[in-house]
C-alpha cells in the first residue's frame, strides 16, 4: 500500500512532533517542573508511526512507560498531552495520570502503561472486540524488548493465536531493558522467531526507516483483514537517551548514542528518500518550523495551565458507587 | 416462585443479560468445554462448577470464548474488551488465581477510569468461585476478598444465597465499574426461592437477615447462614440479634450496621477469611471509629485463624468459623 | 545410558506402584472417605520414571495438580502418601497437605503444586543452587499439556535459558487441559518446538514408552551436566480417567480411552519388549503380585490412621512467629 | 556513629550477610545492571535504586543475578532456591510488582511449610520499594502490605529509618521464614545514626518513638516522620502522645499498642495506605476488640483515601496523610 504525499507529509509531521515533543521535554525536565520521571521516545518515532499511520480511531492500540511517541503517531492532543505531563486540570487525563497513564479512547488510544507487559492482554481484549464486530480493524500492542520477556505478554500471545484475532504486537527492540542488553534478557537473541514459534506470521524491519516499518504493518494489516490472526512484528530501534531522565547510562557505550543519531535517525533517514517519493525538502522544511512553533506553544500553554482542584482527588474513581 | 440452586440462578441472570445486551460476553478457562476434544461435543461442561452451561449454545462461540490457562490473558482481555466497549464476564474458577491474574485486576481494571480522568469506563465482571469446606487444601479455598476490596476502583460483590447472587449478578451486569463477583463455592447446590425473571439488587443496600435487640452479628457469605443457626440458638435465651448481610462490601452499607450497632450496642463480625486486614477487620475498625459511642461492649471479631486452609476434614472443620463460636461470641458480647 | 536389570526392574516396579495406587484410589474414591478432590496419574507412568530413573535425592523436582506418580517415582514414601491422601496425622504432609501438596524435600520432591504453571519458577530457582553448587545436580519441572500457556512458565523457559542453569522442563501431553483439547490451546500445536524457541534444546518423545522418556532424559541430563543450560522435553502421553475423579469426560471420543489403554499402556509396552532388555516376564509377574499387596497395605493403614489432632491447625505456619 | 541513609543502611545489611553466609544470593531486575550492555561495565547500576550496589564486584555473578523482566519466575526462583538450601533476596523494584508475581509469594513462598506439614523451610526475602510521594502515578506508588500482611505465613517488615532498615534487613536474612521487606521510597535518601557494625531487631518489637500519658498514634513507614512532627506540635499545647512505630505489622506487636491504649484511652492510627482492610483497619479492629474497655474515645483512623494514586503534584499532596491531619485527628480523639 503505496501513500500519498499528503499521507507522508503527514507521517513526517508526526515522527518531528515527536521528536520536538521529547527533545524539548528532555530540555524542560531539567528545570524540575515537570512531576515524577519520564522516559523519552526519542529515536524511535518511526515505529509509532509507520505501525498507526494507516490506524483509524476505530482501530485500537495499547501502549507501554515509553508512551508519548504511541500517543502523538495515534492522533492523540498534544497540547492535551503536554499539560498532562504537567499535571494540569486540563490534560488529556486532568493531570491525574501522567507521563506514563495517557489515555485517549476515543483515539483509540487505550492507555499508557507502567506495568511492563500490561498492555499485550488488553490489546487481546480490544482485537476480540474486533473480531466480533468484523469491521476489519485490529488492535496493536506495542511492547519493548524488556516487556517481551514478561508472562503477560506470552499468554496475550498464545491467545491470540488461540482466538484467530486480530492483534498486531510490535517489539521495539532498542536494545536495552533499563539497564540491561537484550542479548541478556532475551535468551533466543530473536523476538519475532519467538513469537513466531507462537503460531503467527512475524518478521523483523528497520525501525528506524518508516518505511520498512510501514510495509510490515501493511502486511500485518491485510493478514489481519483476511482474517488470519495475529501477526508480530520486532522493529529494531534506538533510543537516543536514557532509560528516564537522569539515567547515566554507564551500560552504553560512550559514543554510542552519538553514531546513532548519524545512522539511525528516522527523520534523516526520511529526509534521505524523500527525493525519491516526490517529497521536497522544502515541505519537510516547513513541516520542522511549523513543529517548533506547535510545540513551544504547548509548552507555554501547560506551564501557564492550573492544577487540578484539590477536590478532584475523590472523583472519577467510579462512575458511580 | 421457583427453587433454585445459587448455581443456576448466577447462569440465570447470565443468560437473560446476554440476551438482552449483545455487548455482554464470557470468557475463561472450559466455560464451555470441549474445544478441541474428540466426542465432537462442543459444550462439554459449561465451566468446571457448571455455571455458564447452556451459554455456547444459545450465543456463540464469538461470545463465549474458552480460553487457555493464562489467567493475565483472561482479565486483561475482558478490561481489554470492555475499555474497547464489550461487557465481558471472566471466569477466574478459583479466587485463589488472583495470585496469577493480579496485577491486570488491580493495577488496570480497577485503575482505567481515574488513571484517565474519568475517560472512560471499564465494565467487566470477574467471578470468582472462593471458600473452604470442600478439603480443597491450601491452594484452592480461600476467600481472597479483603484483598481486592482495599482496592479503590472494585466493586466487591459477595451474595450469601440464590436470590441475592441472582440480581446482583443483573446489577454487575449492567454496572459500568470493575466488578469482583465472589461465589462461595459451598453455596453453589443451595436453594432458594428466585424468580425466573429479571430483577435486580442495587450495590451498598445491606440485607437484614434478622431483627433484634441485644446484638448486631454482620456475616458474609457461607457465614449468614451459620450465623442464623447462631441466631436463632440464642433466642431461645431471650438474645434477639440484628443479622446484617452487607452482600457487598464495595461499596459497603456501613449506615445500615452503625445504625444498628446504635440500637444494640453490641457487635459480632464473622468472616471466614482469617484475621489480618480482613472484612472482619474493616468493619470492626468502621464501627470503632464512627460508632465508638455507641458500642457498651468489646467488638467481637470470630474468623478463620491466621493459617492456610488445611487439608484435612478435621482441621478444615476446625478452620471455618462454625455456629458454635458465633453463637459463643455472641453470647460473651452480650454478657459483657 | 543402559540400564541394568536391576534399574530397569526398579523403573517396572515403580510405574506399577504408580499404576496400583490410582486404581485403587479409583475406587476408593467411590466410597467417599478421600477428602477434597483428586487427580489421578494413571497412563503417564512411564512419563514420571522415565525422567526420574536416573535422579538422585539431590535433583530436584516439582511437581503439579496431578502429582502422585511423580512423587512414587522421585523415591517418596507410599504409604506416607496414600495417609496424606487420606488426611492423616502421619501423612507425608501430616494431613494439612493432600494430594495435591504432597512434598518430601528431602528426596529432592519440593512438591505438588496444585496452581497450574506454579511449578517452574521453583525449578528454575533450585537450578540457580545446582549450578552454584556444581554439584552436576539438575532440576526437574513437570508441567501439562495445559500448563504450558501459563505466563509463569514461559518466564521460567526464558530465565532458565538466560542464567544457565540445569533445568529440565518436562510437558507431558495428555491431550487434554481439563476439558479442552491441546490443539486448541496450545495456537502452535507443538510444545516442544515453542520451548526450543526459547533458546533451548527439546525434543519430543514418546510418553506411553519408558525407554523413549528415559533415552531422552538421558540426553536432558548430558546437556545439563555439560554446562549447557536447560533442556525441555515434550512426552506424548494419555491419562486413562478423567480430569478429576468424578469428571463424566464428555469432550473424549466414547471408546478413546478403551483404545489407548491397548496401545499406549506403559506396563504393556514394557512387558512387550522385556525381553530385549534381559527380563523375564516372571520377574515381572512377581513385581505386580509385590505391588498389590503393598497397596493394600497402604490403604489399610491410611484407613485406620488417626486424624491429625486440631490443636495442628495452628502449627508450622512459621518457623518462629 | 556514621550518618547513613536508609538507602546505604540496607545495601550495608546485605553486605554483611553476605560476606558472612555463603547461602545468601540476591536476584532481580538490574541488581547490578549492565548485563548485555555495550559499555563493558558489569556494575552500571547496582539496583534502580541503588540498594544492592557494589554487590555484584565483591560476590560475583553467581550470587548477584541480573534477571529479565519476569516477576513471577523472580519470586518463583526465589522461593524454589530457598527450598533448595539457598537463601535469596529477591527485589521486586516497585511494591506494585506484586501484581505480576502475587502467585509465588501469596500461594508458593507462603503456604510451604504449613501445606508441607512442616517439613520444609522457605528462608526468602522479598524487597519491595513502596509509597507515594515521588509523582510516579498510580501503578508505581502503592504500599500493598496490607495485601501482604492478610497472608498467613509471610512476615512483613515496614522500617521507618535507616537504623531499623538495618537491623531489621538482618533479621530478616537470618530468619527462617518468608518476609516481605518494604522500604518506602521516600525515606531511601533520610539519614540516621547507623553502626557499621552486625546488629538486629527482633521482629514484632514495635519502636516506642515518643512517649506520652494522652494519646497513642501508631505510625509505619514515611508516616512516622509526619506523626512525629505532628506529636511534637501538640505537645506544645500540652497534649503528650505514645508515638509507636510497629516495625513490623506481621508478626505484629500488638501489646505494646494495648498497653499504651491502657494508659492513654485514645488512639491514632496512621496509614499511607487507602482505608479498605488496611493496617490502621487492623490495628484499630484489634484495639476495639481486646483493647475496648482502655478506650475513653472514638479511634482516630488518617488514611490516604479510597483512590488510585494520583500523579498532579497537587493531588498527590492531597492524598498522603500530612502531618497537619495527623495533628487534627491527635485533637480530635483528644477533645472526645
Ligand atoms: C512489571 C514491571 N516490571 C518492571 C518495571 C520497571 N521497568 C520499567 S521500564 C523497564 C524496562 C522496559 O524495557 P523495554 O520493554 O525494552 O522498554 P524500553 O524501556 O526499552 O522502551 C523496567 C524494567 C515495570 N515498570 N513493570
Ligand atoms: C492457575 C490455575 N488455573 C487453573 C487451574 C485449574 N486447573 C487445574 S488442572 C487444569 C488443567 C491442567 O491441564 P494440564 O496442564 O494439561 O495438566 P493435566 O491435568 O492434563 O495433567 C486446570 C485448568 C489451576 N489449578 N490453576
Ligand atoms: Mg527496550
Ligand atoms: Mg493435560
Amino acid at each position: 500500500m503505496s501513500l500519498s504525499e499528503t499521507e507522508l507529509l503527514n507521517a513526517y509531521r508526526r515522527m518531528k512532533t515527536i521528536r520536538e515533543f521529547e527533545e524539548r521535554l528532555h530540555v524542560e525536565i531539567q528545570t524540575g517542573e515537570i512531576p515524577g520521571f519520564t522516559h523519552l521516545y526519542a529515536g524511535q518515532e518511526a515505529v509509532a508511526v509507520g505501525i498507526c499511520t494507516d490506524l483509524t480511531d476505530e482501530d485500537y492500540i495499547v501502549s507501554t512507560h515509553r508512551g508519548h511517541g504511541h500517543c502523538i503517531a495515534k492522533g492523540c492532543d498534544v497540547p492535551g498531552m503536554m499539560k498532562e505531563i504537567y499535571g494540569r486540570q486540563d490534560g488529556l487525563c486532568h493531570g491525574k495520570g501522567g507521563s506514563m497513564h495517557i489515555a485517549d479512547v476515543e483515539r483509540g488510544m487505550l492507555g499508557a502503561n507502567a506495568i511492563v507487559g500490561g498492555g499485550p492482554p488488553l490489546a487481546v481484549g480490544a482485537a476480540i472486540a474486533c473480531r466480533n464486530r468484523r469491521n476489519g480493524r485490529v488492535s496493536v500492542a506495542f511492547g519493548g524488548d524488556g516487556s517481551c520477556n514478561q508472562g503477560t505478554v506470552f499468554e496475550a500471545l498464545n491467545l491470540a493465536v488461540v482466538l484467530k484475532v486480530p492483534a498486531i504486537f510490535v517489539f521495539e527492540n532498542n536494545g536495552y531493558s533499563e539497564h540491561t542488553g537484550v542479548d541478556y534478557a532475551v535468551g533466543s537473541h530473536d523476538i519475532a522467531a519467538r513469537a513466531a514459534a507462537f503460531g503467527m506470521p512475524a518478521e523483523h524491519c528497520d525501525g528506524s526507516d518508516f518505511f520498512s516499518v510501514h510495509a510490515a504493518m501493511a502486511r500485518a494489516l491485510a493478514h489481519c483483514r483476511a482474517g488470519g490472526g495475529p501477526y508480530a512484528i520486532e522493529a529494531h530501534t534506538t533510543r537516543f537517551y536514557g532509560h528516564f531522565e537522569g539515567d547515566p547510562q554507564l551500560y552504553r557505550a560512550k559514543d554510542e548514542v552519538r553514531r546513532q543519531r548519524e545512522t539511525m535517525d528516522c527523520l534523516k533517514r526520511f529526509r534521505a528518500v524523500a527525493g525519491e517519493h516526490g517529497i521536497a525538502l522544502a515541505a519537510l522544511d516547513a513541516i520542522d518550523a511549523d513543529v517548533l512553533k506547535e510545540i513551544d506553544a504547548a509548552v507555554s500553554a501547560a506551564k501557564a495551565a492550573p492544577p487540578p482542584a484539590e477536590s478532584a482527588l475523590l472523583t472519577d474513581v467510579y462512575v458511580s458507587y | 416462585m421457583a427453587q433454585k440452586s445459587m448455581r443456576d440462578a448466577i447462569n440465570d441472570a447470565l443468560h437473560l443479560e446476554m440476551a438482552r445486551d449483545p455487548r455482554v460476553i464470557v470468557l475463561g478457562e472450559d466455560v464451555s468445554g470441549g474445544a478441541g476434544g474428540t466426542s465432537g461435543e462442543r459444550e462439554a461442561s459449561g465451566g468446571i462448577f457448571g455455571i455458564t452451561k447452556g451459554l455456547l449454545p444459545k450465543f456463540g462461540a464469538d461470545r463465549v470464548i474458552d480460553t487457555p490457562i493464562s489467567e493475565s490473558a483472561i482479565i486483561g482481555a475482558a478490561a481489554g474488551a470492555a475499555l474497547a466497549g464489550l461487557r465481558p464476564v471472566a471466569e477466574l474458577m478459583f479466587a485463589d488465581f488472583v495470585g496469577v491474574s493480579l496485577d491486570q485486576i488491580f493495577n488496570q481494571m480497577a485503575k482505567f477510569r481515574y488513571m484517565f480522568g474519568g475517560k472512560t469506563t471499564c465494565p467487566a465482571v470477574v467471578r470468582l468461585a472462593m471458600g473452604a469446606g470442600m478439603n480443597m487444601g491450601a491452594q484452592h479455598s480461600q476467600t481472597i476478598y479483603p484483598m481486592l476490596a482495599s482496592v479503590p476502583g472494585l466493586k466487591v460483590v459477595i451474595p450469601s444465597n440464590a436470590y441475592d447472587a441472582k440480581g446482583l449478578m443483573l446489577t454487575a451486569l449492567r454496572d459500568d465499574d470493575p466488578v469482583m463477583f465472589f461465589e462461595h463455592k459451598a453455596l453453589y447446590p443451595r436453594k432458594g426461592e428466585v424468580p425466573d425473571g429479571d430483577y435486580t439488587i442495587p450495590f451498598g443496600q445491606a440485607a437484614l437477615v434478622r431483627e433484634g435487640e441485644h446484638v448486631t452479628v454482620v456475616a458474609l457469605a457461607r457465614m449468614v447462614a451459620f450465623a442464623e443457626k447462631a441466631v436463632d440458638a440464642v433466642a431461645k435465651d431471650g438474645i434477639t440479634c440484628d443479622l446484617i448481610d452487607p452482600r457487598t462490601v464495595s461499596p459497603l452499607d456501613a449506615d445500615t450496621i452503625l445504625e444498628s450497632v446504635e440500637n444494640t450496642g453490641r457487635l459480632v463480625v464473622v468472616d471466614e477469611s482469617p484475621p489480618r486486614c480482613s472484612i472482619a477487620a474493616d468493619i470492626a475498625a468502621i464501627v470503632a471509629s464512627r460508632g465508638f459511642r455507641s458500642l457498651r461492649a468489646p467488638i467481637q471479631i470470630v474468623t478463620a485463624p491466621h493459617t492456610p486452609v488445611p487439608f484435612a476434614r478435621e482441621l478444615e472443620r476446625a478452620y471455618v468459623p462454625s455456629p458454635g463460636r458465633i453463637e459463643q461470641a455472641i453470647r460473651q458480647v452480650f454478657k459483657e
